[in-house]
C-alpha cells in the first residue's frame, strides 16, 4: 500500500514540477507588467519543437537544447515589443485576448513550420527507471526536479543578487516610483517576457521527453500552470512553485484513490476550495483596499 | 505612420469578412465535387492530416488519368479542427452552399454525428472516416463509412484475448470520442464473450501521464491482460508507463494507434504489445495471392513517395472512402444522388486497404471482423500474427 | 431629455431590427441562413455575458458551462425523456439560473485574475461532467437534439411551411425566430442596463465603492448579473441544440467559452450592439479563413491580435468613434 | 437625546501597526464636525471604520444609538450614512447625472421583473429620480453638466459631483473627505457656502480637511488626531488656544 502511495506522489511530483515551472513564467511576467500571458505554454511547445528540429539537423542535443531555449526567449522579446508594448492602455481582459490571439498566431506558425506530428525528444540520460521501496521513477523525472530547483534557485539569486533583478521587482511594485529612480520600464517588461520565456523553454525542453512534444502541446501545459499559478497566488514566487506541486500532486492521487474520470475536476474543485478560503491563493499579496 | 495603416487594416477587416462571406459560393458546374470535412488540425489531427492527404494525392491522381465518367474530380474541403459544431457547418456550407455531390469525410464519431442530420435530410450521399458503431448501427439511409467500427476492433481483441487464455482484463481508455465509444463497446463485447473486465480506468486526452491509472491496474488482483483503447499520443505514452512501471501482463492497444509513428514515439516500450490493425502496415507479411497485397503495398510506396512520412490506418480509411465513391459513382452512371446512394449500397467484393468492403442494405460498413489483423510490435516493427 | 433616452434606445432596436429583415435579401443559400441564424442565436448569449463582463466589469472565462448545460438540459429532457420543448427550456433556464446562484455567492467576491480562474474552474467541471456521463449525454461524440416544438407547431431547419400562401423554407423561419429572440433579448438586457439595477451594475465596474457607499449591494448585484446573464446562456444554449439538432460536449468546453469573451471584447465591451457585431465577425471569420487552409490559424491569430492592439474598446466602439460623436452616442458606448 | 454618531475606544491595526488607537468622540445631529490632523494621522482611516470599509479591530461604533461594527456600507447607507472620497471615486462609465441618481439607488425599489419589462412604475421613478439628481447638481453648482460624460468632466465639478452623489440619498450624515483638496480660493470659498447650507438645511456632517481656514470658519466642533490617537476635541476656539495642538501640528 504504501509503494502504491510512493508511486502517485512521484507521479505527482513530476507533473507538478512542470507546473511549477510554467506557473513561475506567469509569475514572472505577471508581477512585471499584470498581465495574465496565456501565450506562456507556446514558450514551452517552442522549446520542444525547436530541439526537435535542430537535433533533426544534426546538431549534438546540447546545442540543441540552447538555441531552442534562446530562440524561445527571443519569442518571448517579440511579443512584449509587438503585442503587449503597443497595447498599453487596454484593459485587462483585452490584453488577455491579446495574449490568446498571439498564442494562436505561434502555434499557427509552428504548424506551418513543423506540422502537426507529435515528435520524442529522447531522454537525457538512461531509459532505464529508477525503483525505490516499490515504486518507480523515470530518470528524467529526476532532470525536471533538478532543473526545476536549479531554475528556482536561480530565480531567487537572480532577483536577489542583480541590479536587473532588482529592477524588475522594483517595477512590480511601483512603476511610477521606478521610473522616477531612472528604471526604464518598458525595457524592464522586456526583461522580464525574456526571462519567462527562457523559463518556458527550459520546461518545455525538460519535459518534451516525458510527455513528447508537437505544435498544440502549449495548450493544456500552458493552462495547467496558470492555475498552478492561481492556486499558490499570483505573482508570489513560493507559490507559484507550491501551487504546481499541489495541483500535480492532488491529480495523481485523485486518479489513483478517486477517479481516473473525475481527476480534473477534483483538481478544479481544489481550486475552487482555495480560493474561497484564500481568494488570494495560497501565498498571494494580502492588499488593502486604500480609498 | 505604419500605426495607422494597420489601424485601417483592421477596420477594413470587419468589412472585407462580410463582403467574403456574401460571395463565396458559384463554381462551375462541369467537374464532380467531392465534399469533405476533416479534422485537419487539433487534437484530432493525427486522423484528419494523413486523409487529406491521401484525398488530394488521388483526387489529382484520378483527375490525370481522365477522371470519373468523363469529368474531373473536385476536392471541396474544410478544417473542422475536432470540433463538432464546426462540423455541422462546414457539412452545412458543403451540401448547401458548394453544392456537392457526394461527401468523404468526418474524421471523428462527433463531426459525424453531427452532420448526420443535415446529411440525412438533404439526402446526399455520405461516407464517414470515422470508428464508432453507432454510425452505420442503426443503418441510416445515406451514411455509409469505411473503418471497422470500434465493436468490430473489441471483439477481435478480446478474441485474441480469448484464444490466449486470458479472461480477465484490465481497461485503460482515453475520455476523447475514440476511447469512450472504444470503452462502452469492449464492456459490452467482453460481457456478451464471458470475459471479465476486472479494471476499468480512464485518462483525458491531454494527459501527460498515465502511471497512477496503470498501478491501480497492476494492483487490482487477478489482471491476466490489459487492453489501452484511445488515440493520440495518450497511448504511446501509456505504453511508455506500463514499460516504466515494469509491467509484464501482455498488453493491447485498439486501432487506434496502428501507425508507424506510434511505434516512433513509443520506442522500445511496445515491443511484445498486440492490436489490431490494417494489413497495411505489413504489406510485405501478406500472403502473395491475397487482392489486398498490391493494393496495400501501392498505396503505402505512393503515399509514402509523395509525402515523406510513413503511412497510417487513418489515411487508408480516406483512400477506401474515394475509391468507395468513384465506384458508386461509376456503377450510378451519374452524379444522381439516390442512384449513387443505390450504388454504394450495392457494391459487392470491393478489395480496399482496409479489407473487403460487401455492402448491403442492412451493412453501411461492410467489413467483417476478419479484416482486422492482429498486429504484434517484434524489434520495433510491426508482425503479422493472424 | 429623458424621451432623448427612450429615442436613442429604441433606435438602436429598430436599426437592429432593419438589420435583420435586410440581411436576408444578401442571403443566396440556406449555408448563408445556417451561419446567420448561429450568429443570431450565440450573439444572445454574448449580449447577456455582456452584462457580465461589460457593464458589471466581471470575467468569466467559463460561460460556456451554462451554455452548454442549457444545450443539455433541453437535449436530454425533449430528446431523451420526451418532454414539450418550451416548458424545457424554461425549466433549465431557472435551474441554470439557481446553479449560477449557488457557485456565484462564492466565486464573486473573488477579484479580478482570480474570479477568471475561479470561472475557468466552474466552465470545466460543468465540461468534464457532461463528458463523462454519457449514459445521459452521449459521451464525448454528443447526442441528437429533436426539433423546436413550439406548442405543437415544429420548427424545423429542414420543413416546408407556408403562411397565407406563401411558402418558407425552415432554415428561413428559423432565421427570423432567432432574430426576434434576440430583439427580445437586446429589448430586456436595455432595460436592465438602463435603470437603477443597471446603475448599479455598472457602479460595480466605475468604482465599486462608490457603489457601496450609496447603499448598492455589490455583492448581491454582482450574484443577480451573473444568474441574468447564466440564464441568457441558458436560454440560447437550448435554442442552439434544437436549431442544431446535434450536440457535443465542445458547446461546454473552454474553447468556446473564450470564443464568447472573445466576442464581448472584440465587438466592443459595455456596447450591446458591438458584442453582436463581435458574435458576427467570430462566427464568419473561421468561415472566410477556411479557403486559406493552413494558414488559417495564423491569420486568425493574427487578426485577432492586430484588432486587439488597435482597437482595445472593440470594433464598434472605436468604429463609431471614427465615424463621429454622434454615431457613438447611437449604437456604441453607454446607452 | 443620544449622539447621531458616537465612537467609543475605537481601534484598527493593520498588521501589528495601529493606525486608529483608543478614539472616542460623539457628534450630535446637525453639527459641522471636523477631524483635523497631520497627514498619516488616521483620519481618512477613521472615516473608513465609520462608514464600514474597514472592520473595527477594538471599540464601538453606533449610529443613530445602533452598533454598526459589523455592518456593511451599503447598510450604513440605508441608516442614512453617505460619503465622499479623498480619492474621488466616480463610475467614469458613465454619465454626471446618472452617478448623481445613482446616489439615488436606495430611493428607487422596482423588482427585477418590472426592471426588465419595463413598467410605468419604474419610468415614474426614473422620472423623479432623475429630477432630483438635476436639482441636485443645480444644488452643488454643476448643473451645466447633466448629460455630460464624468470622464469628460473638470476635477473641481467632479468633486461637486461627488457631493451631489452623496446627498442624492437624503442622508442623516454625510462624511466629507477633504473635499476642498486640489481647489482654488473661490472654489473653496464656494464649497464652504454649500457645507454652510447643507447644514443649515438639517444635514450632519463630518469633515476631514486639511484647509484650516475652511475649516475653523465652519466647523461646531473639532477632533485633532496624532498618529492614531485623538489629541485634542472641542470648538474651534479651544482648540486654537490649545497648547498640544500648537506644539504637535498648528504651531509646527
Amino acid at each position: 500500500m504504501f509503494s502504491e502511495f510512493l508511486q502517485f506522489l512521484f507521479t505527482g511530483v513530476t507533473i507538478g514540477a512542470t507546473y511549477a515551472l510554467i506557473a513561475l513564467g506567469f509569475t514572472l511576467i505577471y508581477n512585471a507588467s499584470h498581465v495574465i500571458n496565456f501565450a506562456q505554454g507556446e514558450f514551452l511547445m517552442i522549446g520542444g519543437m525547436a530541439t526537435v528540429s535542430f537535433m533533426a539537423l544534426g546538431l549534438p542535443m546540447p546545442l540543441a537544447i540552447t538555441l531552442a531555449v534562446l530562440l524561445s526567449g527571443l519569442m518571448g522579446v517579440l511579443l512584449q515589443r509587438f503585442a503587449i508594448a503597443p497595447a498599453k492602455k487596454a484593459d485587462v481582459v483585452t490584453l488577455i485576448i491579446i495574449t490568446i490571439g498571439a498564442s494562436i498566431f505561434i502555434r499557427g506558425l509552428a504548424q506551418l513550420l513543423w506540422g502537426k506530428q507529435y515528435h520524442v525528444v529522447p531522454n537525457f540520460s538512461s531509459d532505464e527507471p529508477i525503483r525505490i521501496l516499490g515504486a518507480v521513477m523515470n530518470t528524467q523525472s529526476l532532470w525536471v526536479l533538478g532543473i526545476g530547483t536549479v531554475v528556482v534557485v536561480a530565480l531567487v539569486l537572480f532577483f536577489t543578487r542583480t541590479m536587473i533583478g532588482k529592477a524588475i521587482l522594483a517595477t512590480s511594485m511601483n512603476k511610477q516610483a521606478s521610473r522616477l529612480v531612472g528604471i526604464k520600464t518598458q525595457f524592464v517588461l522586456m526583461l522580464a517576457f525574456l526571462v519567462s520565456a527562457l523559463l518556458g523553454g527550459i520546461a518545455g525542453v525538460v519535459v518534451a521527453p516525458i510527455t513528447f512534444t508537437s505544435y498544440d502541446i502549449g495548450i493544456m501545459l500552458g493552462l495547467k500552470g496558470f492555475v498552478a499559478a492561481a492556486i499558490g497566488g499570483l505573482g508570489s514566487g513560493v507559490g507559484a512553485v507550491v501551487g504546481g506541486l499541489c495541483l500535480g500532486i492532488v491529480e495523481a492521487m485523485a486518479a489513483g484513490y478517486l477517479s481516473s474520470d473525475y481527476k480534473d475536476a477534483v483538481a478544479f474543485s481544489m481550486i475552487l476550495l482555495v480560493l474561497f478560503f484564500m481568494p488570494r491563493g495560497l501565498f498571494g499579496a494580502k492588499v488593502v483596499e486604500r480609498v | 505612420m505604419g500605426m495607422t495603416i494597420l489601424r485601417r487594416m483592421a477596420a477594413a477587416t470587419g468589412i472585407t469578412l462580410l463582403a467574403a462571406v456574401f460571395t463565396m459560393s458559384a463554381h462551375a458546374a462541369d467537374p464532380i465535387k467531392i465534399g469533405s470535412f476533416l479534422s485537419v488540425t487539433g487534437p484530432a489531427s493525427f486522423l484528419g492530416d494523413p486523409e487529406l492527404k491521401t484525398l488530394e494525392m488521388y483526387v489529382e491522381q484520378i483527375n490525370e488519368n481522365g477522371g470519373v465518367l468523363g469529368r474531373p474530380l473536385e476536392l471541396i474541403h474544410y478544417d473542422d479542427q475536432g470540433n463538432a459544431s464546426s462540423a455541422r457547418s462546414f457539412a452545412s456550407r458543403l451540401i448547401r452552399s458548394d453544392r456537392v455531390d457526394i461527401i468523404v469525410g468526418g474524421s471523428t464519431t462527433g463531426a459525424t454525428m453531427a452532420s448526420v442530420p443535415l446529411v440525412e435530410q438533404a439526402g446526399i450521399p455520405f461516407i464517414s472516416l470515422a470508428g464508432a458503431v453507432v454510425i452505420t448501427d442503426p443503418v441510416k439511409k445515406w451514411v455509409f463509412k469505411t473503418p471497422q467500427s470500434d465493436r468490430m476492433a473489441a471483439e477481435r481483441i478480446l478474441e485474441d484475448m480469448k484464444d490466449r487464455g486470458f479472461t480477465k482484463i484490465g481497461l485503460i481508455s482515453g475520455t476523447g470520442g475514440f476511447g469512450a465509444s472504444g470503452r462502452t463497446q469492449t464492456l459490452n463485447v467482453a460481457k456478451r464473450m464471458g470475459m471479465e473486465i476486472v479494471a476499468d480506468v480512464t485518462y483525458s486526452g491531454s494527459d501527460t501521464d498515465m502511471t497512477a491509472q496503470l498501478t491501480n491496474i497492476r494492483n487490482t488482483k487477478g489482471v491476466e491482460a490489459v487492453l489501452n483503447f484511445g488515440f493520440g499520443q495518450g497511448p504511446a505514452i501509456v505504453t511508455r508507463n506500463y514499460d516504466q512501471l515494469g509491467m509484464k501482463l501482455p498488453f493491447y492497444q485498439s486501432h487506434g494507434v496502428a501507425s508507424d509513428s506510434f511505434l516512433r514515439l513509443a520506442g522500445k516500450a511496445a515491443e511484445g504489445l498486440r492490436l489490431p490493425g490494417s494489413p497495411l502496415l505489413v504489406p510485405e507479411s501478406i500472403p502473395e495471392g491475397d487482392p489486398q497485397k498490391n493494393i496495400v503495398r501501392n498505396y503505402k510506396a505512393e503515399y509514402e513517395a509523395k509525402w515523406g512520412q510513413s503511412v497510417s490506418t487513418f489515411g487508408g480509411y480516406a483512400y477506401d472512402g474515394l475509391m468507395l465513391a468513384v465506384n458508386a459513382l461509376e456503377a450510378a452512371g451519374s452524379t444522381d444522388k439516390a442512384a449513387v446512394r443505390d450504388a454504394l449500397e450495392g457494391i459487392q467484393g470491393y478489395v480496399g486497404v482496409t479489407g473487403e468492403f460487401n455492402m448491403s442494405p442492412d451493412d453501411h460498413n461492410g467489413l467483417d471482423p476478419d479484416s482486422f489483423r492482429i498486429l504484434e510490435v517484434v524489434n520495433g516493427g510491426w508482425v503479422l500474427i493472424d | 431629455m429623458f424621451d432623448q433616452f427612450m429615442k436613442v434606445r429604441l433606435r438602436g432596436m429598430i436599426v437592429l431590427a432593419i438589420i435583420v429583415v435586410v440581411i436576408p435579401l444578401f442571403l443566396t443559400n440556406p449555408f448563408q441562413y445556417d451561419l446567420a441564424t448561429q450568429i443570431l442565436i450565440v450573439g444572445g448569449a454574448v449580449v447577456g455575458l455582456n452584462l457580465l463582463v461589460g457593464f458589471a466589469g466581471q470575467i468569466s472565462l467559463g460561460h460556456a458551462g451554462f451554455f452548454g448545460l442549457g444545450a443539455y438540459f433541453t437535449g436530454i429532457m425533449t430528446g431523451t425523456y420526451g418532454w414539450p420543448a418550451v416548458p424545457t427550456l424554461l425549466l433549465g433556464a431557472a435551474v441554470v439560473g439557481a446553479i449560477a446562484w449557488i457557485v456565484g455567492r462564492p466565486i464573486l467576491r473573488l477579484k479580478g485574475h482570480y474570479l477568471s480562474m475561479a470561472t475557468l474552474a466552474v466552465g470545466f467541471i460543468i465540461a468534464i461532467i457532461i463528458n463523462n456521463e454519457s449514459q445521459l449525454t452521449g459521451g464525448p461524440d454528443g447526442m441528437p437534439v429533436p426539433a423546436l416544438d413550439l406548442f405543437g407547431w415544429e420548427l424545423s431547419s429542414f420543413g416546408l411551411y407556408s403562411f397565407f400562401g406563401i411558402e418558407f423554407d425552415g432554415y428561413e423561419l428559423w432565421y427570423f425566430f432567432a432574430g426576434l429572440m434576440l430583439l427580445l433579448a437586446v429589448w430586456l438586457a436595455q432595460n436592465l442596463i438602463d435603470s437603477p439595477i443597471g446603475r448599479g451594475l455598472r457602479a460595480v465596474h466605475g468604482s465599486e465603492v462608490a457603489a457601496r457607499v450609496v447603499g448598492v449591494d455589490t455583492a448581491k448585484y454582482k450574484s443577480l448579473v451573473f444568474v441574468i446573464s447564466a440564464v441568457y446562456a441558458s436560454i440560447t444554449g437550448s435554442l442552439y441544440a434544437h436549431f442544431q439538432g446535434f450536440i457535443t460536449p465542445a458547446v461546454a468546453g473552454f474553447d468556446f467559452s473564450i470564443i464568447l469573451i472573445t466576442m464581448v471584447v472584440l465587438g466592443g465591451m459595455g456596447s450591446t450592439y458591438g458584442v453582436i457585431l463581435g458574435a458576427a465577425v467570430l462566427t464568419l471569420l473561421p468561415q472566410v479563413l477556411a479557403d486559406f487552409q493552413e494558414l488559417e490559424m495564423v491569420m486568425f491569430g493574427l487578426i485577432l491580435m492586430l484588432t486587439m492592439i488597435f482597437m482595445p474598446k472593440g470594433l464598434l466602439p472605436t468604429l463609431g468613434s471614427m465615424a463621429g460623436k454622434r454615431f457613438a452616442k447611437k449604437t456604441g458606448g453607454q446607452p | 437625546m443620544t449622539a447621531l454618531v458616537e465612537v467609543k475606544g475605537l481601534d484598527k491595526a493593520f498588521g501589528g501597526v495601529h493606525a486608529v488607537e483608543n478614539v472616542s468622540f460623539s457628534v450630535d445631529a446637525g453639527q459641522v464636525y471636523s477631524v483635523i490632523g497631520p497627514n498619516g494621522a488616521g483620519k481618512t482611516t477613521l472615516f473608513n471604520l465609520i462608514t464600514g470599509l474597514y472592520t473595527p479591530t477594538g471599540g464601538e461604533i453606533r449610529l443613530n444609538g445602533e452598533t454598526t461594527n459589523d455592518l456593511e456600507p451599503n447598510q450604513l447607507a440605508e441608516r442614512g450614512m453617505c460619503r465622499t472620497f479623498q480619492q474621488m471615486q466616480i463610475c467614469m462609465n458613465m454619465t454626471a447625472i446618472e452617478n448623481v441618481m445613482l446616489g439615488r439607488h436606495l430611493k428607487l425599489k422596482s423588482s427585477l421583473f418590472t426592471t426588465l419589462f419595463r413598467l410605468p412604475g419604474l419610468l415614474r421613478d426614473e422620472k423623479s429620480a432623475r429630477q432630483r439628481a438635476a436639482d441636485l447638481m443645480e444644488y452643488v453648482g454643476c448643473g451645466d453638466y447633466l448629460e455630460t460624460e464624468a470622464s469628460a468632466m473638470s476635477y473641481g465639478a467632479l468633486k461637486r459631483l461627488e457631493i451631489a452623489r452623496a446627498l442624492a440619498a437624503d442622508p442623516k450624515v454625510i462624511l466629507l473627505d477633504e473635499p476642498a483638496a486640489g481647489l482654488n480660493a473661490v472654489e473653496t470659498a464656494a464649497l464652504e457656502q454649500l457645507i454652510r447650507r447643507i447644514a443649515d438645511e438639517g444635514t450632519t456632517v463630518m469633515l476631514v480637511e486639511h484647509d484650516m481656514k475652511l475649516v475653523m470658519g465652519i466647523s461646531d466642533h473639532l477632533l485633532v488626531l496624532n498618529y492614531g490617537r485623538v489629541l485634542a476635541e472641542g470648538t474651534p476656539s479651544e482648540i486654537r488656544n490649545n497648547p498640544d495642538v500648537i506644539a504637535a501640528y498648528l504651531g509646527g
